[in-house]
């Protein structure tokens, strides 16, 4: 095993060996500093085998051949061999991407370099206070070289600035180190924290004081760092990689992390709250940046404070602590570094300039991949961290840390999603002509450069991988469904055709294969996810080409499903609730003006599965691998609140009102063949989620409110307005997603009615859901893609055009209307049973009013598309393409066998539920007998309903047919029309604006009170963001003075906990 | 029960008497509005004339498949609902098809000729009828929850779906009927009913000032034939169900007639004395009369 | 105005807690444990009679290797910095007025004498007050003096540079030797230490403190020299 | 004795930092860190005296074996050389950058020097 010592020896002996060299022998200079880095990486990388594999323990390294504390000792520990690891390839990667800086400047700039990098590995490796103070001067005085690498002029003001905060950082340094030097007669952090506490009180816990807020103000805390910002902002995008991973992200947390040990327990809390301040208020500073370093800045000072944070956890992480801070620390390093370098591909500065990046697949790739790292989303490292903190943190009941934790992701989550938004849809920016000489170009695509990236996205997946090895759970790259779905990024290169048979197959196929293992219950939902998808998928032939990105992320999301379906406990369960969310959101991203749409979706969903997260926390209470079933078992004081944070997760992604409202446009606005799978199948996780749930806990109270109770209102009132406001949509697609909605309030008010036919009846409309919101999803996507729009009233009269979409819209209307005898009829007839079992009745009242009204889009729906007067410009339209209809076909045939026999299906769910009802006092299920179903209060039976009517219809169809049989269809206009004739068609389709009288009536209760809502605290996020962020005034001075003012303000604090 | 092949004849046996009731009712009901106008009216037999004549017309004129389909999906769900509720109360003649299902089938199934209907007119092309079909939907939605409120509640008070319970339940006497027991819920469904009828003050989807006759604009002929024998039967249909629900239902056809006739003359007298509502007029009418009470009668029950 | 009182408000927070620093101290009666392990072993481990020389040489020399690494630093980011966008054509336009027979004629005189203090002091740093620092400085000073007589006067960055780097090198090594024949890394203890009190004695603290001189004194110049350089606008 | 110097250095840094908070000047902001920085170092220095002791340095006057009742704490001597030559690293960087601030924008001020914020 090689001396760690060398790793000091080998930077140091090649930063002076540089200057030997002359001026003009760049490349060996430039071999040489390479040389070095990589040499020093490798004894890290050594010695991080010697602990991780080989078993080794923590070693000590003397210099001086003195023991501590008389001289100056090094420790070297796995934590520290991770470290090193990142410090020294963050800077050799970057040194790789800056060559041609490196090239420019000299020996000079890379000996800088070097002893940058030496310095921070000395930050982490030594064990002596004073030796910190070097090493930490050392790193300042480097970074103040570095930023001169920069083509921004800018830098060099940030430079300033930083030597200014420096100035008073090591005057507090200093003072704090010689008093603490003073009371404890020693330099060396082991013995001082080895003395007993009474010597750290008074004047030696001001002293530990001043040394921890100078080590803390180098990890860059709220609000004394505007200076980072601006070194971020300026200086080189790879010095950036390094002073975000290496410097803050490592070596300064690790300081704090060591100082700690002298501090002892009582300085935790100090820690946590300046790391919770930082995380919070830099991602809401966040929100209003549009510069991308500046915002990477912001993004960087935020993860830096979490991992803050969870430092001043340290004390309950217990054993998992290196596995916690270790996920979010090596996730932050490698997502920060790579979103840094990719930034110096990009010319220009603004965010939506990314667009640039659109054509470049892997580029999409690495991005989407760094931003999931800094969400925390699966199956990165960050995941398994941050799902262990929040275990941790429940257990021990600090649920405002969690709390901020959570706010600070999801406001992070919301600037990077948006920003990825931009990358996909916003307009990529054109060159000037006149401007290309003196402007770097928008993209430049350096084979080094790329390469650095491209290791770093490596690196994210090895770590992905490594962190599911390491954690208490299965690794999740172990599931099959996600390798299928990942696969897919490697089949991109091939054709549609060929993927899209391979997705179908896949998803039969683990269906085939699953069978045996579902009980009843999740048959319906795993048919309806892996099934019922590949049913969808069929629709997809139809796009030509090779469809870049759309198998990966449709794969993600199905594998999510396929996952969910059969989870056991509750890790896995959020695991494949998070891989379905992104997947879909990705999906719904593809579609030409869903970027808002998108993000609205998935903020809504990021902050709904953090409820979810905080849920299965607080009930698991620290037990490891939380069983669904034992939500069953949750103790008293807590249930409601378990149940009430599910619930509400699980709502928001079935769009109960006052969460609904990121899915109309989502829905609207994807691709013709998405919107059916994000509708038709997507919503029904949440109604899966809300069954488990309610299966497990049963009725909750909280303050003696009945939980079950609120969810039925909720229900109710989602069903009314979701259905109303579908009434006065002009876009067929928003109709019927807003009329999903209304579908879920449903189906949500059934599970609240807690009997078994409420449950039977939610059931009956997932199914039933399924099918027909799918199809309609495809009629309606066939018909726009037709005409070339969405608007109901610029189409009409297509019937004569599009007949197969008709019949399939008309089929669909009779269906969700639930007039008999189509299957939708069951649906209601179940829920009539299933209320008068129940004991409340007022929510009830909204449930009826809603059924009419869903006749009015309905009607809305079929008229003003397919009836009506057709439009000059239509008059060549052709039927939806053959792969469109297949799917809706299909439907068709499903919903007639479905409307025939429901029993098919849905007795053997009847049996299964009956024992989770069966001490209830409402009466049991259903008799599925013979061809009538009959419950305690009345019967229906199908086939005969279905023979009656069609034998009247047919009889009725006859006549008609045979005394018109010479009729003759008449030209377009020949109708009573005062005796005139319109010969535009626009004039004479009634159609916008249909249901006026209504709107008079009723549109008092369809005022935009949510949307207003949601929309006012966005923008009050943003106003504060904007307001807040002209505190950082770009005045070096202030930016002192505001450090000063931290540091008194934090010992204030402090005495006062 | 079950499907018997004898439940044919029967059931077409129904379906003449109901016709003929029907016509002769409506003629007679036209010439009391008449007589209370002070004008001579039209004769008794008027109706036979008009339907066979209608029957007898042909016509060349499509619009298209579903222009067809209107007047067929709308005969069939006046036909249906009859079939779907038994006519006489303890008759195995005229018990029809209830067995297929209970009071929400036929609940539901009301709409099924509505909805065709408006799918015909629709094909027409003529904006008379689209305007029609938006009013008498929007005007439909608000006017059908009140009944639906009462139906409810009357279920629960019988604790059963079944037609033929509900009326078992009120035999032996006049005080037994749930006009007595349970007269809110009565309340709610006559209101209910007045919106249903097409008769004034709820008229307006027909309003020949406004928009010559609505949904029906373009039916002519043998069209137009089928409809009119919808509007005798599907009224008639509806009104079995309100007598079997709130009035005792009948066992015997005379007294089936007198209270149909009876709850026919409620929407006729109201219809004559009040002018016609607006769309939205009535929607808030019925929200803020019919609505509350039909409320009161689910939760008092 | 409001910015004065705030930064005053905040430097009187400041200074409470100074205040309580002052009141909390108490000076120490006895060394503490680590100073009473350097009096007490310095002279048989290390061999140096200045044990504040031992400290930062041996004891604490991994500090000192970065403060020099500090000066490395500076020095090449001066240098990298005053280098940048300086053309050599227009370095001087206007003429300097000379700098006086007095001073002139003293430089020569001290000059020489001052190099040779420097060199004693940085070798000497074992024995008596002063090391490396002090004498590297010393000797920059005469490049100071050098300077201020004529100001145009130009030095050779390269064998400044030569100077800086080999020392520190040397420097770098002998620490590398400490760890294979010695204690560890900067161990002096790889050459024999002698008597105490004499000059070849303490180990390899003379020559480290030498090199160390040098250094400082080629690394001070180097700073000079090109802050001087930018004397032109 | 000890008590004046640390005053003397706690009142350097105070007055210090005032001028390097106050000042607009660049090179005042330097100079008014230098000052600041000789109070940390004069800090230093006086946590290490001890009354009545002499310097560290073992010759006929402190004999080895008496060293430890004899000589004052050599640690902040040999902290303070270090901090010094840190101090004047950094002084030295900010008076080059100062240089090329002045050299871009022709003045010192440095409320100029804010592009950079939000």
């Amino acid at each position: 095993m090689v001396n760690v010592i060398f790793i000091i020896v080998i930077g140091l002996g090649a930063a002076f060996l540089l200057g030997l060299l002359r001026e003009n022998w760049r490349n060996a200079a430039y071999a040489l500093t390479i040389g070095s880095l990589v040499s020093m990486a490798w004894i890290a990388a050594r010695w991080l085998l010697f602990f991780a594999v080989e078993g080794g323990t923590t070693v000590e390294v003397f210099t001086a051949g003195t023991e501590p504390p008389f001289a100056i000792n090094l420790r070297m520990g796995i934590a520290e061999a991770v470290l090193l690891l990142v410090v020294i390839f963050s800077g050799l990667l970057s040194a790789v991407y800056m060559s041609k800086s490196l090239f420019r400047l000299g020996g000079r700039a890379m000996s800088v370099l070097l002893v940058f990098i030496m310095a921070l590995c000395g930050i982490i490796l030594t064990r002596d206070i004073f030796n910190l103070f070097v090493f930490f001067e050392l790193a300042v005085i480097a970074t103040a070289g570095l930023l001169l690498i920069s083509e921004n002029k800018q830098a060099l003001s940030a430079g300033f600035k930083y030597l200014i905060i420096s100035q008073l950082v090591s005057v507090f340094l200093l003072i704090g180190i010689i008093f603490t030097y003073h009371v404890s007669g020693s330099l060396n952090i082991d013995t001082i924290a080895g003395v007993s506490l009474d010597t750290m009180k008074g004047i030696g816990s001001l002293a530990f004081f001043f040394m921890l807020i100078a080590v803390l103000t180098e990890a860059k805390p709220f609000p004394a760092n505007g200076w980072a910002l601006d070194i971020y902002e300026s200086a080189h995008p790879a010095f950036s990689a390094m002073f975000s991973a290496a410097m803050a992200g490592s070596a300064a947390v690790y300081a704090v992390d060591k100082l700690l040990l002298i501090g002892g327990q009582q300085w935790l809390p100090v820690v946590t709250a300046i790391g919770l301040l930082s995380f919070v208020a830099a991602n809401l500073l966040a929100l209003a940046q549009t510069n991308d370093r500046r915002t990477l800045g912001y993004s960087s000072v935020g993860q830096v404070g979490l991992i803050l944070a969870v430092i001043g956890q340290r004390d309950i992480l217990g054993d998992n602590y290196l596995f916690i801070a270790g996920g979010i620390l090596l996730s932050h390093a490698v997502a920060k570094a790579g979103l840094y370098w990719i930034s110096g591909l990009i010319g220009q500065r603004n965010l939506t300039d990314w667009a640039v990046l659109r054509r470049h697949p892997m580029l999409i790739l690495s991005f989407v991949s760094f931003i999931a790292m800094l969400s925390g989303l699966p199956p990165f490292p960050s995941f398994y961290a941050k799902w262990d903190l929040v275990m941790i943190l429940a257990t021990e009941n600090r649920l405002w840390i969690l709390a901020f934790i959570l706010l600070g992701s999801l406001l992070e989550a919301s600037y990077l999603f948006r920003w990825f938004g931009y990358i996909l849809k916003r307009e990529t920016p054109r060159q000037e002509k006149n401007e290309v000489e003196n402007k770097s170009p928008l993209l430049s695509l350096v084979p080094h450069k790329l390469l650095v990236i491209f290791s770093a996205l490596a690196t994210s997946w090895g770590l992905a991988y490594l962190w599911g090895e390491l954690s208490a759970y299965d690794n999740l790259f172990y599931a099959l469904p996600l390798l299928f779905a990942l696969s897919f990024l490697l089949l991109e290169w091939v054709s549609v055709w060929i993927k899209n048979t391979l997705a179908i197959a896949g998803m039969v196929a683990y269906f085939v294969i699953s069978y045996p293992l579902y009980d009843p219950l999740q048959i319906i939902f795993a048919a309806i996810f892996l099934l019922g998808g590949a049913v969808i998928l069929l629709a997809s032939y139809h796009v030509h080409g090779r469809r870049i990105g759309f198998y990966p992320s449709a794969m993600l999301m199905f594998a999510g499903l396929a996952m969910l379906v059969v989870a056991e406990d509750s890790f896995h369960f959020f695991a494949a609730w998070e891989f379905l969310t992104i997947g879909s959101y990705f999906m719904i991203l593809r579609g030409k003006n869903s970027e808002p749409h998108a993000l609205s979706y998935i903020i809504f969903s990021l902050g709904g599965a953090f409820l979810i997260l905080t849920g299965f926390a607080l009930a698991a209470q620290g037990v490891v691998l939380f069983n669904l079933g034992s939500l069953a078992h949750v103790a008293a004081p807590i249930a409601p609140w378990v149940f009430l944070l599910l619930a509400i997760g699980f709502m928001t992604k079935t769009a109960a009102i006052g969460l609904h409202i990121w899915l109309p446009g989502a829905h609207a606005e994807a691709e013709t063949d998405v919107s059916p799978m994000v509708s038709g199948i997507l919503l029904k996780a949440g109604l899966f989620g809300l069954m488990v749930l309610l299966m497990n806990m049963g009725k909750q109270q909280l303050y003696g409110i009945e939980l079950t109770y609120v969810m039925l209102w909720i229900g109710a009132l989602t069903a009314f307005l979701g259905n109303l406001m579908a009434v006065f949509q002009e876009d067929a697609k928003r109709l019927l997603a807003y009329s999903s909605i209304g579908q879920m309030g449903y189906a949500l008010f059934g599970l609240a009615l807690m009997n078994q036919l409420g449950w039977l009846m939610a059931l009956m409309f997932v199914i039933n859901h399924y099918i027909y919101k799918s199809m309609l999803f495809l009629s309606v996507g066939g018909v726009a893609k037709r005409t070339g729009t969405r608007d109901m009233y610029k189409m009409g009269g297509l019937i004569a055009m599009m007949p197969l979409s008709f019949i399939a819209v008309l089929i669909g209307i009779i269906a969700v209307s639930g007039v008999p005898p189509l299957s939708g009829f069951g649906g209601r007839w179940i829920f009539y049973n299933a209320i008068l079992s129940s004991e409340y009745r007022l929510p009830m009242m909204l449930i009826f009013i809603s059924g009419p009204i869903a006749f009015l889009y309905l009607f809305r729906l079929i008229h003003t598309i397919f009836l009506g007067q057709l439009k000059d410009d239509h008059r060549q339209i052709k039927e939806a393409p053959f792969w469109i209809m297949l799917p809706q076909m299909i439907y068709v045939a499903a919903l007639m066998v479905f409307a025939v026999v429901p029993g098919l299906l849905l007795r053997h769910v009847d049996a299964y539920l009956s024992p989770f009802f069966a001490e209830s006092a409402a009466r049991g299920g259903l008799n599925w007998q013979g061809l009538t179903i009959t419950s305690d209060y009345g019967y229906w039976s199908p086939i005969p309903i279905m023979v009656i009517i069609a034998i009247i219809f047919a009889l009725l169809f006859a006549w008609l047919v045979f005394v018109n049989r010479k009729a003759q269809k008449v030209k377009q206009f020949n109708i009573v029309y005062s005796a005139e004739r319109p010969f535009r068609p626009e004039t004479t389709h009634f159609a916008w604006n249909f249901f006026a009288p209504y709107r008079k009536a009723m549109g008092f209760l369809i005022q935009p009170f949510v949307t207003r809502f949601w929309e006012t605290l966005t923008e009050l996020l943003h106003t504060i963001a904007d307001l807040f962020r002209r505190f950082y005034t770009g005045n070096g001075q202030t930016y002192a003075i505001q450090l000063l003012a931290f540091v008194v303000v934090v010992y204030l604090f402090r005495v006062e906990f | 029960m079950q499907f018997e092949w004898i439940q044919i004849p029967y059931a077409l046996l129904t379906l003449s008497i109901i016709i003929n009731f029907g016509l002769l009712m409506n003629a007679f009901v036209a010439k009391i509005g008449a007589r209370v106008g002070r004008r001579v009216g039209i004769p008794i037999y008027q109706n036979y004339i008009d339907l066979i004549k209608n029957y007898g017309l042909r016509s060349s004129i499509t619009h298209g498949v579903m222009f067809y389909l209107g007047p067929v999906f709308r005969l069939t769900g006046g036909i249906g609902l009859l079939m779907f509720v038994p006519t006489i109360y303890g008759s195995v003649m005229f018990s029809n098809f209830s067995f297929a299902g209970d009071l929400i089938l036929a609940l539901y199934f009301i709409f099924f000729g509505t909805l065709g209907m408006a799918l015909g007119a629709g094909e027409s092309g003529h904006p008379h009828a689209a305007i029609g079909v938006s009013r008498g939907l929007s005007q439909v939605t608000m006017a059908e929850l009140p009944l639906a409120l009462a139906v409810f509640s009357i279920a629960l008070q019988y604790n059963t779906l079944s037609v033929t319970e509900i009326v078992a339940a009120q035999q032996g006497g006049v005080l037994n009927w749930t006009l007595f027991t349970n007269p809110l819920a009565v309340v709610a469904a006559m209101l209910s009913f007045l919106g249903s009828v097409m008769r004034p003050p709820f008229d307006v989807v027909l309003a020949p000032q406004e928009i010559p006759i609505g949904p029906p604009t373009e039916y002519h002929s043998s069209y137009l034939a089928l409809m009119q024998t919808n509007r005798v039967i599907f009224p008639i249909a509806k009104m079995v169900i309100f007598m079997n629900l709130f009035f005792g239902g009948a066992d015997n056809w005379p007294v089936f007639f007198v209270k149909i006739f009876m709850i026919y003359m409620f929407a006729v007298f109201i219809g004559v004395v009040f002018p016609r509502f607006r769309v939205e007029q009535s929607i808030r009418w019925f929200l803020i009369w019919a609505v509350p009470i039909g409320i009161l009668a689910v939760i008092v029950v | 105005m409001i910015k004065r009182v705030i930064v005053l408000l905040f430097l009187l927070g400041l200074g409470l807690l100074f205040i309580a620093f002052m009141q909390g101290y108490t000076p120490d009666s006895e060394l503490n444990l680590t100073g009473r392990y350097y009096a007490e072993h310095t002279a048989q481990d290390i061999g140096a009679t200045n044990i504040v020389t031992a400290i930062i040489v041996t004891y604490r020399g991994l500090d000192t290797i970065g403060e020099v690494t500090v000066l490395f630093l500076t020095a090449a980011i001066v240098g990298m910095l005053l280098s940048r966008g300086n053309r050599k054509g227009k370095s001087l336009q206007r003429e300097l007025p000379q700098s006086g027979e007095l001073l002139t004629t003293g430089s020569y005189l001290l000059v020489p004498l001052i190099l040779l203090l420097g060199a004693y002091v940085f070798i000497n740093g074992h024995l008596t007050p002063g090391g490396g620092f002090q004498g590297g400085a010393i000797v920059a000073s005469a490049i100071l003096l050098m300077l201020l007589t004529d100001p145009l006067r130009h030095f050779s960055h390269q064998l400044i540079a030569i100077v800086e780097s080999i020392s520190g090198l040397l420097f770098v090594i002998i620490g590398v030797l400490g760890l294979f024949y010695a204690g560890g890394f900067l161990d002096n203890r790889i050459l024999p230490t002698g008597e105490l009190g004499s000059l070849f004695s303490a180990g390899a603290i003379p020559v480290i403190y030498s090199l160390i001189g040098l250094k400082v004194g080629a690394e001070f110049s180097s700073m000079l020299v090109n802050l001087s350089e930018t004397e032109d606008s | 004795m000890v008590q004046i110097a640390m005053a003397t250095g706690f009142i350097l840094i105070l007055m210090g930092l005032y001028g390097a908070l106050t000042n607009h000047n660049i090179l005042r902001i330097i100079v008014s860190f230098s000052v600041a920085n000789t109070g940390v170092n004069i800090i230093l220095v006086a946590v290490g005296y001890m009354h009545g002791r002499t310097a560290p340095i073992l010759n006929e006057a402190v004999p080895v074996a008496e060293a430890a009742a004899r000589i004052i704490d050599p640690v902040p001597q040999a902290l303070v050389l270090t901090a010094i030559v840190i101090g004047l690293g950094i002084t030295t960087l900010m008076l080059a950058f100062a240089y090329k601030l002045y050299e871009r924008k022709g003045t010192l001020d440095i409320s100029k020097f804010s592009e950079l914020k939000w």
